[in-house]
This record gives C-alpha cells, structure tokens and sequence, in this order.
C-alpha cells in the first residue's frame, strides 16, 4: 500500500502527468489555450510512429519466440471478451440504452494508444523492462472490440449497420493501426542500426513530445466533462472507474499466464484496464450511428483516460512490483 | 453573360461518412462537388469543435453540389440514403451557373 | 422527397466574436449551427490572410444557420446585436431543407 | 430589420489563381470577398483531396462575394477573365444582406 | 559606443536574427513563402511551455526569495503605467483618434513574448545567466496594460464596451499565459529531475525552432508592414522607435532598483521596451472594435518588433554590461 | 553489377526507404493514414531549411571557388535543356498532346528536391562527402526548366498564357526557392558557430523527420498512381523509367566535367534524373492551364520519384563508385 502510494506520488510529479493535469486545468477555468487539429494529429502520427519503431528494434535485439504469438492470440481475445464483460457491467449499473452499451462496450474492449505509451514511458523511467512485442499486441488488440460491439447490438436485436467490405477495411487498415505496425515492422527489419540512425527523432524528444500531447488530451478530456456533465450519473461514475480495474485484473491474469516479464505484465494490464478515443469511434460512429457518441467519449476520455493517467498506471505498476518481485 | 439555372446542394455530414457520400453522389450522376472543412458546430447532439482533436470520430465536413434542376431527385435519394441514419442537415437553394457543360 | 421552406442565414464574423455569437444564436432558440473555417478575405478594413499567424486577433469564421423563416427575425436580432460593433457581414437566402424535425 | 438585395457569388478556383482572381475582383470594385479552404473536391479533371499535400498546384478555394445586383455583371465578367482558361466553377444566388452601406 | 556596435553586429550575424530578416526580405520580394497557421501557432506552443518550463526549474534550482514578488508587483506596475506613457506620446506626435491611441497603448504596456524569448536566447548565447522568474514576471505584465488601455479609452469619454466577466476570463486565463505559468510551474515543481527528462525536447532544438519561428515572424511582419505602407506618418514611425526606449529605460530602472542582476535587468528592459502582438491585440479587438486593428499590429509587429530584435535587444544588453560591470 | 545490387539492398533496408516503402503500401490496401496538410507542409520547410543551411555550412567550412559559379551555370543550362530532351522522348513514345508533353518536360527539367535531400542523406550514411554548393544548384535548377516549357508550347504554336511580371516573381521568388537559398545563405554567413547553435535541431532529427516525410509522400505517390491508373500506358511508363537515366547520364557527364567530388556528382546525377513536383507543378498550372495536371503528377511523383528512392539512388551511386574510385 505504501509501495502504491510513493509510486503515485511519483507518477503525479512527472512533467508528463502534470502537464496532463495542466490541460485539466486550463480547461477547467475555460482557458481558450488550445492546440491546432493538424498538431494534435501530427503528435499522434509522431508518437505512433516512434513508439512502433521502438517496439520493433527491441523485438530485433532480443529475438522473437512463441510468447510473441500467445500474447497476439491473448491480446485478440481480450479484446473479444471485454466488451461482453463491459456490457453486462454497464446495463447492470446504469439505464443506458442497449444501443449506448454496445457502443461504449467497443470503446473499453479496445485498447487506448496514449495510456500504453504513457505507461512504457513511466516504466522506462522506472528502469522497468518490457517486451517490445506489446506494441504489436497493442495494435493488434485495437480492432477484435469493434466486432464483439456489433455483434451485442446485433444479438440484442437493434439493427446495427451490417459492415460491408468498406468497413471491414477502415478497420483493420485503420490509420493508427497501418502506422503502429508498419513502424514496428520497420523497426524490427532495421534494428539497432535503424535506430542510431533516427533515435535523436524517436527517442530523445520523445518524452516532451508526449507532454505536449497530454496537455492537449487533458484540455480535450477536461472539456469534454464539462460539456458533458449533465449526462453522468453515479452508476456511469462507477463503471468509468470500476471497469479498468475489472480490465487490469484480466490483464495481469493473462500477463501472468502468459509468462511476460514485469514490464509486459504491467502493460497487458495497461491495455486491458485502458478505453479508445481515436480508432474505436469512428468505428462505432459507422456502424451504430444511434448511440449517442458523447456517452462513450466521456467516460472513456473523460473519465477512464484520467483515471488511469494518474491512478491506474501507478496501481497496476505496484501491484506487478508486489508479485513479481517478492 | 449567360447563366444556367441550377441547384445548390450542400451537405453537412460527419466526416467518417465524407467517403461514402461521396460515392454514392458519384454513382447518382453528379459530375462534381467541393468538400469543406468545418471547424464546429452545434446541433441537437451538442457542440463540437476540432481543435485539438485527434480522432476522427467527431467532426462534420460541408459537401457542396451544383446541378442541373432535373439531377436534384436522384442526388437527394443518394445523399439521404447515407445521411439518413447519421447526423447532419442538407440545405438546397436555386441559384445560377456560369458553365453550363460542367453539370 | 419532402422539403421544407427555410431560410440560410451566413454571418462572417471576427474569429474572437466566435463564442459571443454562437451563445446569443443559442440564446434566441437556434437549435443548430456550423462553423466554417476562412482562410482569407477583403473589406473596408483591409485585407487579410490566416497563413503564418498566431494572434487570434486577426481572422474571421463563417457561421451558417438553416432556421424555419418564423425564427429568422430573433436569430437576426441576436447576431445583429454580436456584430454590430464589430465587423463582419450577414446574408440571408431562401432554402429548402430535409429533414425539418430538426430546425 | 431592415434588409437588402444582394447577390451572393461563390467562385471555386484552383488555389494558385487566388491572387488573380482577388485582383480582378478588387479591380472590379467589388468591396470585400471572403475566402474558406477547401479540403478536397472532384469534377471532370479528377478526385483530390488536400491531405498531406505539399505542392500548391492542387487543391481549390471558394470565394464568396457578396454584392449589390447592380455590380454582378462588372464582377462576374472580371471573375470569369481569370477562371476561363481555368478549372473551377461559378455560382450566384439571390441574398438579402443587413448593413447594405458595406456593398 | 565601440561595445553596443559590437554587440550589435554580433547578433545580427546570429542565425536567430537573420532568419527574421530573411523572412522580412522573402515578403519584401514579395515571394508567396509561408507557413500554415497551425505550425506557426504549434511553434508558438512550443516556445512559451519551453520558456515557462526552463523558468520554473530555474526558481527550482536557485531558490526564490522576496524579489520574486517585487518583480511580480513592479511588473505589473509597470504594465499598467506604460500604456498612459504611450497613449500621452502618442496623441502628441500624431493624430491618432482617442480609440486607436488607447487600443495601441495597450499594446505597448503589454509585451512581445517573442522578443522576450529572443533575448533570453541571445543572453544565453552571450554566458549572461537571468533569474528564471523573469518568465513570470513577463505572463504577469501581459494582461494590466488593457485595463489601462479600456480605463483610457472610457475617461476620454469614448464608449468602450464594458468589459464582463467573460472578458475579464478571456484576458486572465489567454491561451498563452495558463501555458507560460503552467509550464513555470510544472518545472518548478519538477526542477532539475524534470529537465532532465525533457530536456532534449524543450533545451536542444529551442534555437532551431525560434528560428523558423521568427523566419515566420518576419514573413507577417514585413507583409504587414506592406500593407499599411499608407497609414505610416512620420509621427508614428517616431513613435514606434521612441517608445521602446522610453520602456527601456523605465524597465532599467526598475530592475536596477529591484536589484536584479544583469541578464534580469536587460530582461525587464526587453519586457518594458516591447509591445504585444498576440495576446492585447485579441482583448483590444473585443474591446475596443472601433479602433483600427491594422494601426496597432504595424506598429508593434511592423515597427517595434524588428527595431527590438535587431537593435533593441544589443543596446539594451550592452547598457546593462555599461552600468553594472564597471 | 554486384556493387550495385549490394547497395541497392542496403538502401532498401534504410529507415527511410522503408518509410516510403510503408507509404505506398498503406495507399496500396487503402488504409486512412493521412497527414494533415498543415504537418506536411511544416514538414517541408524544416528540410528545406536545414538543407540549405548546412549546404551554406558546407562552404563556409571548404571555402568557395570558380567550380561554384561554374555548377552554378551547369545546372542552369542541364534545367533549360532537359525538357527540350524529354519533350522529344516522350512524344516519339507516347501520344499526348503538345500541351501535356511540354507540362511533363517542365517537370523534368525541374528538380525533385526530396529525391535530392534522400540522396544528400544516404551519401552521408556512407561517409561519401559531397559540395556544399550542391544545394545551391539544385535552388538554381528549379526555375530554367520551366521557361522551356513555355518555349517548347509557344513554338509549337499552341498560346501558352505569356507570363507576365507576376507568374516571373512567382516563379524566381518561389516560397521553396527562397527559403532554400535564404537558408544556404545564413548558412555561409554563420558557419560552423551557427551550426553549432541549431545543430541539435537542423542535423539530429533530420533523418527521423525524413522518415516521416517520406512516409508522407509515399501515401500521396501511392494514391495518385491508384486514381489514375487509367492514363497510364506503356509508353509512359517507359518515359517514367528512361528519362531519369537519361537525365542521370547528363549530370555525370557535367560532373565529371566539372571535376566535382564523388558525391557531387552523384547529387548531379540525382538533381537531373528527378522531377518536380512541388515548384514546377504550380507554375506549369498557371501557364499551361490545358495540361492535364494528373499526367505529370503520375509521373514524376507516381513513376519517377519512387523508382528514383529506391533504384535511381543506388545505382547513380554505385556509377559514380565504379568510374570515380577505380
Ligand atoms: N440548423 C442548423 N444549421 C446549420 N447547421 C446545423 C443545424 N443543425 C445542425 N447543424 C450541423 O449539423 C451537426 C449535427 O447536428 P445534430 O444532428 O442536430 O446534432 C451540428 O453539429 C451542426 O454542425
Ligand atoms: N462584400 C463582401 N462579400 C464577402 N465577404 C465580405 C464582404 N465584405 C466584407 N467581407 C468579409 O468581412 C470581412 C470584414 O469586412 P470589413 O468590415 O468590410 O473590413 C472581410 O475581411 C471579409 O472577410
Ligand atoms: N458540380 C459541381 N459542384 C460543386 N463543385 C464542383 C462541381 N464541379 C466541379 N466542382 C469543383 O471544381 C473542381 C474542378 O472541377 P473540374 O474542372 O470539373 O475538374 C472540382 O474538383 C470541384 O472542387
Ligand atoms: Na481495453
Ligand atoms: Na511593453
Ligand atoms: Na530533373
């Protein structure tokens, strides 16, 4: 408990999360800072970028084995399960409609991309290793949530939107995901050789780059819940906190199972406890147009995003410390 | 100079669904149209703006179409077919055309 | 398909009379608006670009309004009372809409 | 409140002819044009979109122009010299301005 | 005399400074070079949570003491009372109406953040270190100047629109002071450790970016500076010229009296010299919409901003090197 | 033969080709990865800035000489006579009008400056040195070339629009134009001091940004040989492969003429196989307006800019290896 709790202290004065919290801020006092679109997603394209090609160079240095293929295969059905798991959690704690469910249950099955390179970060800092195959699993896990969403909503009878060929391909060649995988592929040809090449790109300014995007995530997050108030009832307050807790210990069993190191373990948890705001909407967008859009990004960006930026990297960082390293 | 009388068509739509509005205007016969970015809104849905945004979940962009008088029914049956079950608002007004082969 | 008379209301307007305007649209009961970004324009006060700026002091935003022509005159009011002051221009053209559940 | 006649031009140019075409418009005595960015479009020469593009030789902008009824001839003769030889359309609608001592 | 020469050619052949100057020269030619406005304000982003931040961990290392709140205090005196100075020279040189003078006094009072960070970069260029709050001072100078400037225009009788409540939020919690303080205080907090993490982002390639930064910054100004050719009397380009030195020299005092040392002297000089082109001009243009905004920007952006940078910043620093390196 | 396959699979296995290579197979499965206008554009001006600064680095370090003027001249003359060359070629292979053969050659008289800055890149991976001034002569090989293609439409009696004043302003004062020569030049003036100050943001990151640059690129190349598939017949595609290595073969003769460094020449070679597709493509818009543009496009960025990435490169390289260092 104290371990969780220095930790915490910790995470919390990291520039990272403080300027997270900063975004938090200025948003709550209705600053009109602001970043433009194109730098927002040129962010993203960077941190997808460097944190695939990362993952890739560490795979290329430690060799591959077939853990890299249980825990694809793990990641996917994670990804499966978790949307039944936060369907059945939201519908019994809240009134949301069947349609609100599905969708919201295909945010928290897929994985949020800037909670796992948060947390990679806070573990390097840490000096806390992990494989760099989770990236793979990262974005392999980005997609099977939409399926399991779709199919709730079809399965409880609400005419979802068929996918047709279109949608199938946005998907899977989802922007993010072509980039996460591509780099990492890259990475993974080039090795250390690639790296030395470009790592005062990828590698130093990393860590600034990622403060400036979470401050703008925080002004996003921040104003999102206050745009969003009037919709959050207490049974969505407890499923936005309650449900990655529900995602992480699934994570860390699977983690465990799967024989990952402490890092790896700590990540699958990441992934699991984690909810999308960038690829998993627009899926859900596509294909279910009647749920309402604002339900799922607040308690996913909102709501979940922060908890885990401050709480939940920290907790599930200590509880792998606790069993791993007895 | 001489003009052509036409219809303005514009199409507020979420950006996801730019691509199959599009298509489906081509596959109704239009012979052109002009994507605008939009920055924010308002509607029954709530406010939106882009800034800072990296998803592309959220946003609309204006789709605007010139044509002929007589191609209006078959552009609107394809543009409602794709708007129909998404948020976003389609507007037409008469208006004259410089061109008249470009329609 | 079935349309209904509307009107088309375009208010170019100072980028920092934005929120004002958009509050007092609210205000008067305007149920939807869309903001278009503008790169550029020309009037009495000089021409302008947005390339390479910072200061949101410069600039202008395009808001489009469609409103069922009983709420025109509240909406004019509301936006004339924003931009009176300030510079900007107002137009108005006749449109038809679909979907008029949602004006 | 008191309204007036007013035509509302929209030109769809191709970027590059922007300056020609704001010239012409000014030497036109037109008193103000506004400009919004385009993102993408198609027509006759082909489908395009703006994003990532480095080169300023694709993509369009539409200039909107509003003007008393009496100065459209002299406008559109002065917007049609540049867009001629250009891709790009034109289109005018029927408006009522506020402000009209602004046109 | 000998030393402000030298100084001065020494920063002209900085490549900071000549990047300005190649942009002035690219408008003068008349060439279509320019930035999109989402990189020129994603630049801007960087530069002031870069300055804020390295302020902040400079508080951090060497502590703070009683100056800090004088100079926080004399900043915002200062900031109040240079906008009358600037409004009584202004109306005397020239015709000005009563709106435009008061609108450009608020520029005046209220200060360029550019020059500020151009100056703290040609300081540390030169070895001559400055206290890190000066950051602080220079967000706390940004926002009184426009209650001088409406308090101006409404005591001559000319209506200035009462500023509310939304107003008073849009000046006090700008876009660019949340960031600038909550930078400060993110690395106060997090100090050297903090750095350390991020210091290849926000220290190394800072020079790089202000130069494109003021590459851009010279394409406005000397666009700007075309444009209004025609409202250019004699009185006014006097004035703009005039104006930063009495700053300055207001700005020497201050420092001087608050017992600052050299780099923060010439800092508050460059603070007190300097006119607003981001923040004052957005509050004036709400505030003050019959004033012409074209007459302000030409002369603190046209005018003031160039004088400042390529010979403001060396005078100023080599007065300083004059009066207390004897 | 060996040699150049050897380095032809090196080349391939760099980050940077990959990135490209990435690109084109995103475009190719119709993934929605895009750049934000906004980013690609920041992203041409940081490598055009750098590149023409450490060119200007280059010369201040080596000092000049007569071989510069003589370059200089060189490539003026290689930019005016290779449309007259393409032009021939690609109406005795193919049947497009005159208007889109002389728009074509335009671009191929023109120069790619990615293409130049990849090759300027992967000379310094392999240690091989080349002019600084090189920078200069691609700046100076950007405009002749369209000049000829106006010739070459008006002497076949087809009206180009004559260019007056403002198309020439446009074409010389060229954003690219200016900011490469403006950077070249504060290079010189500020060598290796000013180097020294902005190194860790101009010659660092480069590759990494390189990366995504041609990432970037590889997306556009990828799609607009996708839309328009339909134009291309074999002819063309024969004119896409054999004018590079037309146009190789030049610039060796002229470098080796010249007596320029090995990789001088390679970067000579580089400058006249490629083919505009940023200054040229515009000013070829406003003079040839009949042309088609998506014919040019197709080739130079659909055909001859890969082909130049990814075989171009290495063997103009392995040439220069087999007759300079025998
Ligand atoms: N009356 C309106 N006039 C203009 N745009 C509207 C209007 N109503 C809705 N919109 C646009 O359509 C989007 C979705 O509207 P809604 O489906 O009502 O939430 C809004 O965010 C606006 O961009
Ligand atoms: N006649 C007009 N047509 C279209 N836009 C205009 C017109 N007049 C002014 N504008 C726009 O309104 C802005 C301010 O106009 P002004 O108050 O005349 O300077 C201009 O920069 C244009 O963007
Ligand atoms: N019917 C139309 N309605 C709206 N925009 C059009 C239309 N036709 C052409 N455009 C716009 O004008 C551009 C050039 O058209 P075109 O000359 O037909 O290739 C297109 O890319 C569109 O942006
Ligand atoms: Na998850
Ligand atoms: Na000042
Ligand atoms: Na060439």
């Amino acid at each position: 408990m104290n371990e969780i709790l220095t930790l915490a202290r910790e995470n919390l004065i990291s520039p990272i999360i403080l300027s997270f919290v900063l975004g938090l801020l200025a948003a709550w006092v209705r600053s009109d800072l602001s970043f433009p679109e194109a730098i927002a997603r040129g962010m993203a394209l960077y941190l997808l970028f460097a944190i695939g090609f990362k993952g890739g160079v560490g795979v290329a240095a430690h060799g591959t084995d077939a853990r890299l293929a249980a825990a694809l295969l793990a990641g996917i059905a994670l990804s499966l399960v978790l949307p039944l798991l936060a369907f059945a959690l939201l519908r019994s704690l809240s009134q949301v409609s069947i349609m609100d469910a599905a969708a919201v249950a295909g945010h928290y099955g897929s994985i949020s991309i800037v909670t796992f390179l948060t947390a990679s970060t806070l573990l390097t800092e840490r000096g806390v290793a992990a494989e760099g195959y989770m990236v793979a699993v990262a974005a392999a896990m980005e997609a099977p949530a939409i399926l399991s969403a779709l199919w709730l909503a079809a399965w409880r009878g609400e005419g979802a939107e068929k996918p047709d060929a279109k949608a199938w391909r946005e998907v899977l060649f989802n922007g993010s995901i072509v980039l996460l995988v591509g780099a990492f592929v890259i990475g993974w040809i080039t090795g250390k050789d690639g790296l030395a090449q470009i790592d005062s790109f990828i590698v130093s300014p990393f860590k600034g780059v990622l403060c400036l995007f979470l401050l703008d995530m925080g002004l996003i997050a921040g104003r999102g819940l206050l745009n969003s108030r009037g919709i959050l009832r207490p049974g969505l307050l407890v499923f936005a906190f309650l449900m990655p807790l529900v995602g992480a210990m699934l994570g860390l069993a699977a983690g465990l199972a799967l024989g990952l190191s402490q890092g790896g373990v700590a990540l699958m948890m990441v992934l699991c406890a984690s909810a999308s705001y960038i690829a998993a909407p627009a899926a859900m967008r596509v294909a279910l147009p009647q749920a309402n859009p604002a339900l799922s990004l607040t308690l996913s960006l909102g709501l979940t995003f922060p908890f885990n930026l401050i709480f939940g990297i920290p907790l599930y960082l200590a509880l792998t410390e606790l069993i791993m390293r007895p | 100079m001489e003009m052509h009388k036409a219809k303005r068509v514009e199409i507020i739509i979420e950006a996801i669904m730019e691509r199959r509005l599009t298509d489906a205007l081509i596959g109704s016969g239009v012979t052109g149209y002009t994507v605008l970015p939009v920055s924010g809104g308002s509607g029954r849905s709530g406010q939106w703006t882009r800034e800072g945004q990296v998803s592309p979940a959220s946003g609309m962009v204006s789709v605007i179409c010139l044509v002929r008088p007589e191609r209006l029914d078959g552009l609107l049956h394809a543009a409602f077919s794709v708007v129909e079950r998404h948020i976003g608002v389609i507007d037409i007004t008469d208006a004259l055309v410089l061109r008249a082969e470009r329609f």
